[in-house]
């Protein structure tokens, strides 16, 4: 695979290579478990009692945040050396951390289709220090400790790399974003029995990840990509970041307060969870004229179009899954009907898969084809392939979560906005939800085959018989 | 007349008008309080806004965002109470 | 434009504005736990509730029910079961959770099915109080109707 | 850079005091506080009595106080811009000092207000007046406690000339950013303490 070639600057550039690897094998997995949640949606006993359905759920949520933890350390030791403009601190300790990880995860996985849940409790001690069976934060506690160590040895790695080079805005907003990533997980370990507590700072875990610290990461990785993909000025670029980020924290951080509506907290987060989350969109609107505005300037037409369209997708779908798609649910009078209804998981859908996978795939897409030797991009068939899949996965995502909104507006119409007396029960709502569950679960084959696709993309053109541009790549 | 007395005689203006807002709402009768306030409210805005922040000869796009961010404020303040 | 636009102004905004609502939220959350023993009756956690979380928390329940609208949307709401389901009768509602957790899962064909966690008496007591605590805490009255 | 011209109108070539960085902050500052102030504006509409009882124990004069510590404030940072353009950025940090010291006046008079009130036993979670009040009053004071430390701060940097090649971007930018704070507390200030 890796021929020894040098077209990175970097040579320790090379330990993202597994990260990126073992990122997508994940995104396969978390995708089957997806597609099993899906039938179990219209199928009730599907895989019963084999795989019940909170396992697979466990089992798609985890791997997601597994896999887009990957893909963030495979995108910083990628680029920080090259901001930096210098060898990572330790190739060695990155490597033996890769296998930690991907080792400690795997197992984890492994328990949780192994053993029943309250088993694998058992098994790691969950009694001495209670922090599973929380949503997303399953993991058993000695996990969650891995989880830890391989932070600290990884902040550790590519902070010194950072201090010891140059300190890029880039760079030190990428620091500044895996920090607080780490620091935001420690409240994973805070487990009181006062259920509003827990979710409370439950919420600091995963709101200010997803709508704090991890806008940071993607709007980092997006400036990285951007600067090598468009050629504009790193100056004009940096001052966009910065803007963005001081949005997103600005808007963010308060914008908690939609999460506080309805978990027994002081009824004032009602006006604050609204006024400050109304303007959350901002942050990634400002993304979108970002990145279409860098390529409008761009002053050279880098051969990877492929990641430049990346880029450019998870601006659009990150905007409108996160922004629009939030919007639309985060006043409290709405809310107060939306609520952990089918909306909610449409919001989460688009979301997810426009800010946090497609940035991943972008960095994939442009740092893979490089770390294998052709810094300008896969062959253009392979290239073509790559920005079918982008297409084909990002309409399938909006597909799905188009048919979620609908099923999530016609649950709310007929189990929540009538009286009690009136509304049908949860079961019986369900039940009238089938058809808008069995187009959800098309669309969702259909995204499957999109990851086909991209996976497939990147072994095509190595046979004999390719184009020139790609023969030539390969030899420079 | 320079510039310093200018913002001088603004801002002694400014002071007369939150004194009277003050005044006005043990003395103007109930009904026209509400627009009474508003139009002196819109006043010392507008003030600062071209004098003190010195919006006047700026960008008019500039300037009129955070003249309509005022007027709004104030519009919407009046509306809701009067009706 | 763009000089007139420059990175230092950008960089002091994120600074400042970080550091500020970072105070703010700082603020809001010492207020929040504050109030927070009123609002949800810490008086009434006993250790029993305190168990029933852990049994909550052990089986998983999150992975399929929403907690006060939380967590997955394959089961019902649990945050209000006891006013659905027990009407607000304690005894009976107890009886209620103890036979429907005993008798699943229904093994009706297609149907959603709920896993047989094998829970004591004790077990499925603890869970009740935990629940029947949780439908007390001063939510803001959600959800809009009983059925969740 | 603009300069004392741009305050009297040149066709064609219009300048915007300061940087433009903050011009965006400054409208996305104005848009949370409009947020706020429509909610305000809302709330009071839906429960006049809790909004009219808890008016009733605010002091008005020293709703008064703050406003004229603000404008005197507004006015005095006017003036060192004045003095700024004419002679040069070092001459703004007198003015811009005096002005620190009328905003801490204002911080003084909130202070007051807030222990008086917290001593009657009013809180953050005593009715929807009272979160109002004290939400959109701290959320503001902390703007002008902002605003104190970036005029200090621009004031000193101007005495030590590290802006006499520059003209007057930095100072510029700390005095439209303070006219901002100013600006919505004239909007709160009527909404809060005047009207019944």
């Amino acid at each position: 695979m890796n021929q020894g070639d040098t077209s990175m600057k970097y040579q320790s550039q090379s330990v993202a290579m597994p990260y990126f690897v073992f990122a997508i094998v994940l995104f396969f997995g978390q995708i089957a478990f997806g597609l099993i949640m899906g039938l179990q949606y219209i199928i009730g006993d599907f895989l019963f009692p084999l795989i019940p359905f909170n396992v697979a759920r466990m089992v798609h949520t985890n791997l997601l945040i597994v896999w887009l933890l990957f893909g963030f350390m495979g995108a910083t030791y990628y680029l920080v050396p090259e901001e930096a403009q210098r060898e990572l601190q330790s190739p060695w300790l990155a490597r033996v951390l890769f296998w930690v990880f991907a080792i400690a995860g795997t197992l984890t996985i492994i328990g949780y289709l192994a053993v029943p849940y309250a088993r694998l409790a058992e098994l790691t001690g969950n009694e001495y220090f209670p922090t599973m069976g929380r949503e997303f934060l399953e993991q058993p506690t000695i996990t969650k400790a891995g989880i830890v160590l391989v932070a600290l040895g990884f902040l550790y790695n590519v902070g010194m790399t950072v201090l010891r080079g140059r300190k890029t805005v880039i760079n030190m907003v990428l620091m500044t974003g895996l920090v607080g990533l780490a620091v935001m997980f420690l409240f994973a370990f805070y487990n009181p029995s006062s259920l509003t507590m827990d979710k409370y700072f439950w919420w600091w875990v995963v709101h200010l990840w997803v709508e704090g610290v991890w806008e940071l990461i993607m709007g980092s990785i997006l400036a990285f990509v951007l600067i090598k993909t468009t050629g504009v000025d790193r100056e004009v670029i940096e001052k966009w970041l910065y803007v963005i980020i001081a949005m997103a924290l600005i808007t963010g951080i308060l914008g908690t307060g939609h999460h506080y509506f309805f978990i027994g907290a002081p009824s004032y987060w009602l006006w604050i969870g609204s006024v400050f989350s109304a303007f959350e969109p901002l942050p990634f609107f400002m993304m979108l004229l970002f990145a279409f505005s860098m390529v409008r300037r761009r002053r050279r037409n880098h051969t990877n179009r492929a990641a430049t369209t990346w880029a450019l997708g998870t601006s659009v779908v990150a905007f409108l899954g996160a922004g629009v798609w939030g919007f639309l649910h985060t006043l409290a009078p709405v809310n107060y009907y939306t609520h952990g209804s089918q909306l909610t998981a449409a919001h989460g859908h688009l979301a997810f898969f426009g800010a946090y996978a497609m940035i991943n795939l972008a960095i994939i897409s442009y740092a893979v084809p490089a770390l294998r030797g052709r810094p300008e991009g896969n062959s253009a068939r392979a290239q073509s392939l790559e920005i079918a899949s982008c297409w084909l996965m990002s309409l399938s995502m909006l597909a799905i979560t188009v048919f979620l909104t609908a099923a999530g507006a016609m649950q709310i119409w007929l189990q929540r906005w009538p009286e009690s007396g009136q509304a049908l029960s949860f079961m019986a709502t369900q039940e009238k939800l089938e058809l808008f569950y069995w187009l959800r679960f098309g669309a969702g084959v259909l995204f499957a085959v999109g990851l086909v696709l991209y996976a497939a993309s990147f072994f095509v053109g190595e046979r004999a018989g390719d184009t020139a541009h790609d023969a030539a790549a390969a030899t420079t | 007349m320079s510039r310093a007395e200018t913002l001088s005689q603004h801002w002694i203006m400014l002071l007369a008008l939150t004194v009277a807002a003050a005044l006005a709402a043990t003395v103007v009768p109930a009904p026209w309080l509400t627009p009474a306030v508003a139009a002196l409210t819109v006043i010392k805005g507008r003030t600062v806004i071209d004098s003190f922040m010195g919006l006047r000869g700026a960008s008019p796009l500039l300037r009129h965002s955070v003249s309509a961010w005022l007027a709004g404020v104030v519009a919407l303040g009046v509306v809701i109470r009067l009706t | 434009m763009s000089e007139r636009f420059t990175k230092g102004m950008a960089r002091n905004i994120y600074y400042g504005g970080s550091l500020f609502f970072i105070l703010l939220f700082l603020g809001l959350t010492f207020d929040t736990v504050t109030a927070l023993p009123d609002r949800e009756n810490r008086a009434g956690l006993t250790d029993t509730v305190a168990e029933g979380k852990e049994v909550w928390e052990q089986n998983d329940c999150i992975g399929c029910h929403t907690l006060l609208g939380e967590g997955a949307y394959f089961a019902p709401e649990l945050g209000n079961v006891f006013e659905r389901r027990g009407n607000g009768n304690e005894a009976a509602f107890k009886a209620y959770l103890n036979a429907w957790i005993n008798a699943q899962p229904t093994q009706a064909p297609g149907r959603r099915q709920m896993p047989q966690f094998n829970l004591s008496d004790h077990e499925i007591n603890a869970l009740a109080e935990f629940l029947i605590w949780t439908s007390r805490i001063r939510n803001n009255d959600w959800p809009p109707n009983v059925e969740g | 850079m603009s300069d004392a011209a741009a305050d009297t109108a040149r066709p064609g070539a219009y300048a915007v005091p300061g940087d433009l960085a903050m011009w965006w902050f400054i409208l996305a500052e104005l848009a949370v506080f409009g947020a706020l102030l429509a909610s305000l504006i809302v709330a009071g509409a839906l429960a006049p009595e809790v909004f009219a009882a808890g008016r009733a124990g605010l002091h008005p004069v020293a709703g008064l106080a703050n406003t004229v510590m603000l404008l005197t404030g507004s006015y005095l940072v006017a003036r060192g811009i004045d003095a700024a353009a004419a002679e040069g950025p070092r001459r703004c940090a007198p003015w811009f000092l005096a002005a620190t010291l009328a905003g801490a006046g204002y911080v003084a008079v909130k202070l007051g207000e807030y222990a008086d009130l917290a001593a009657a036993g009013y809180n953050l979670r005593t009715s929807t007046f009272h979160f109002f009040y004290f939400f959109t009053t701290v959320f503001h004071l902390m703007h002008v406690v902002l605003g104190m430390i970036v005029l200090a701060a621009v004031a000193r940097r101007c005495r030590r000339g590290d802006y006499d090649d520059e003209g007057l971007r930095a100072p510029e930018s700390a005095a439209s950013y303070w006219h901002m704070v100013d600006l919505v507390w004239l909007a709160l200030f009527p909404l809060l303490y005047v009207l019944p």
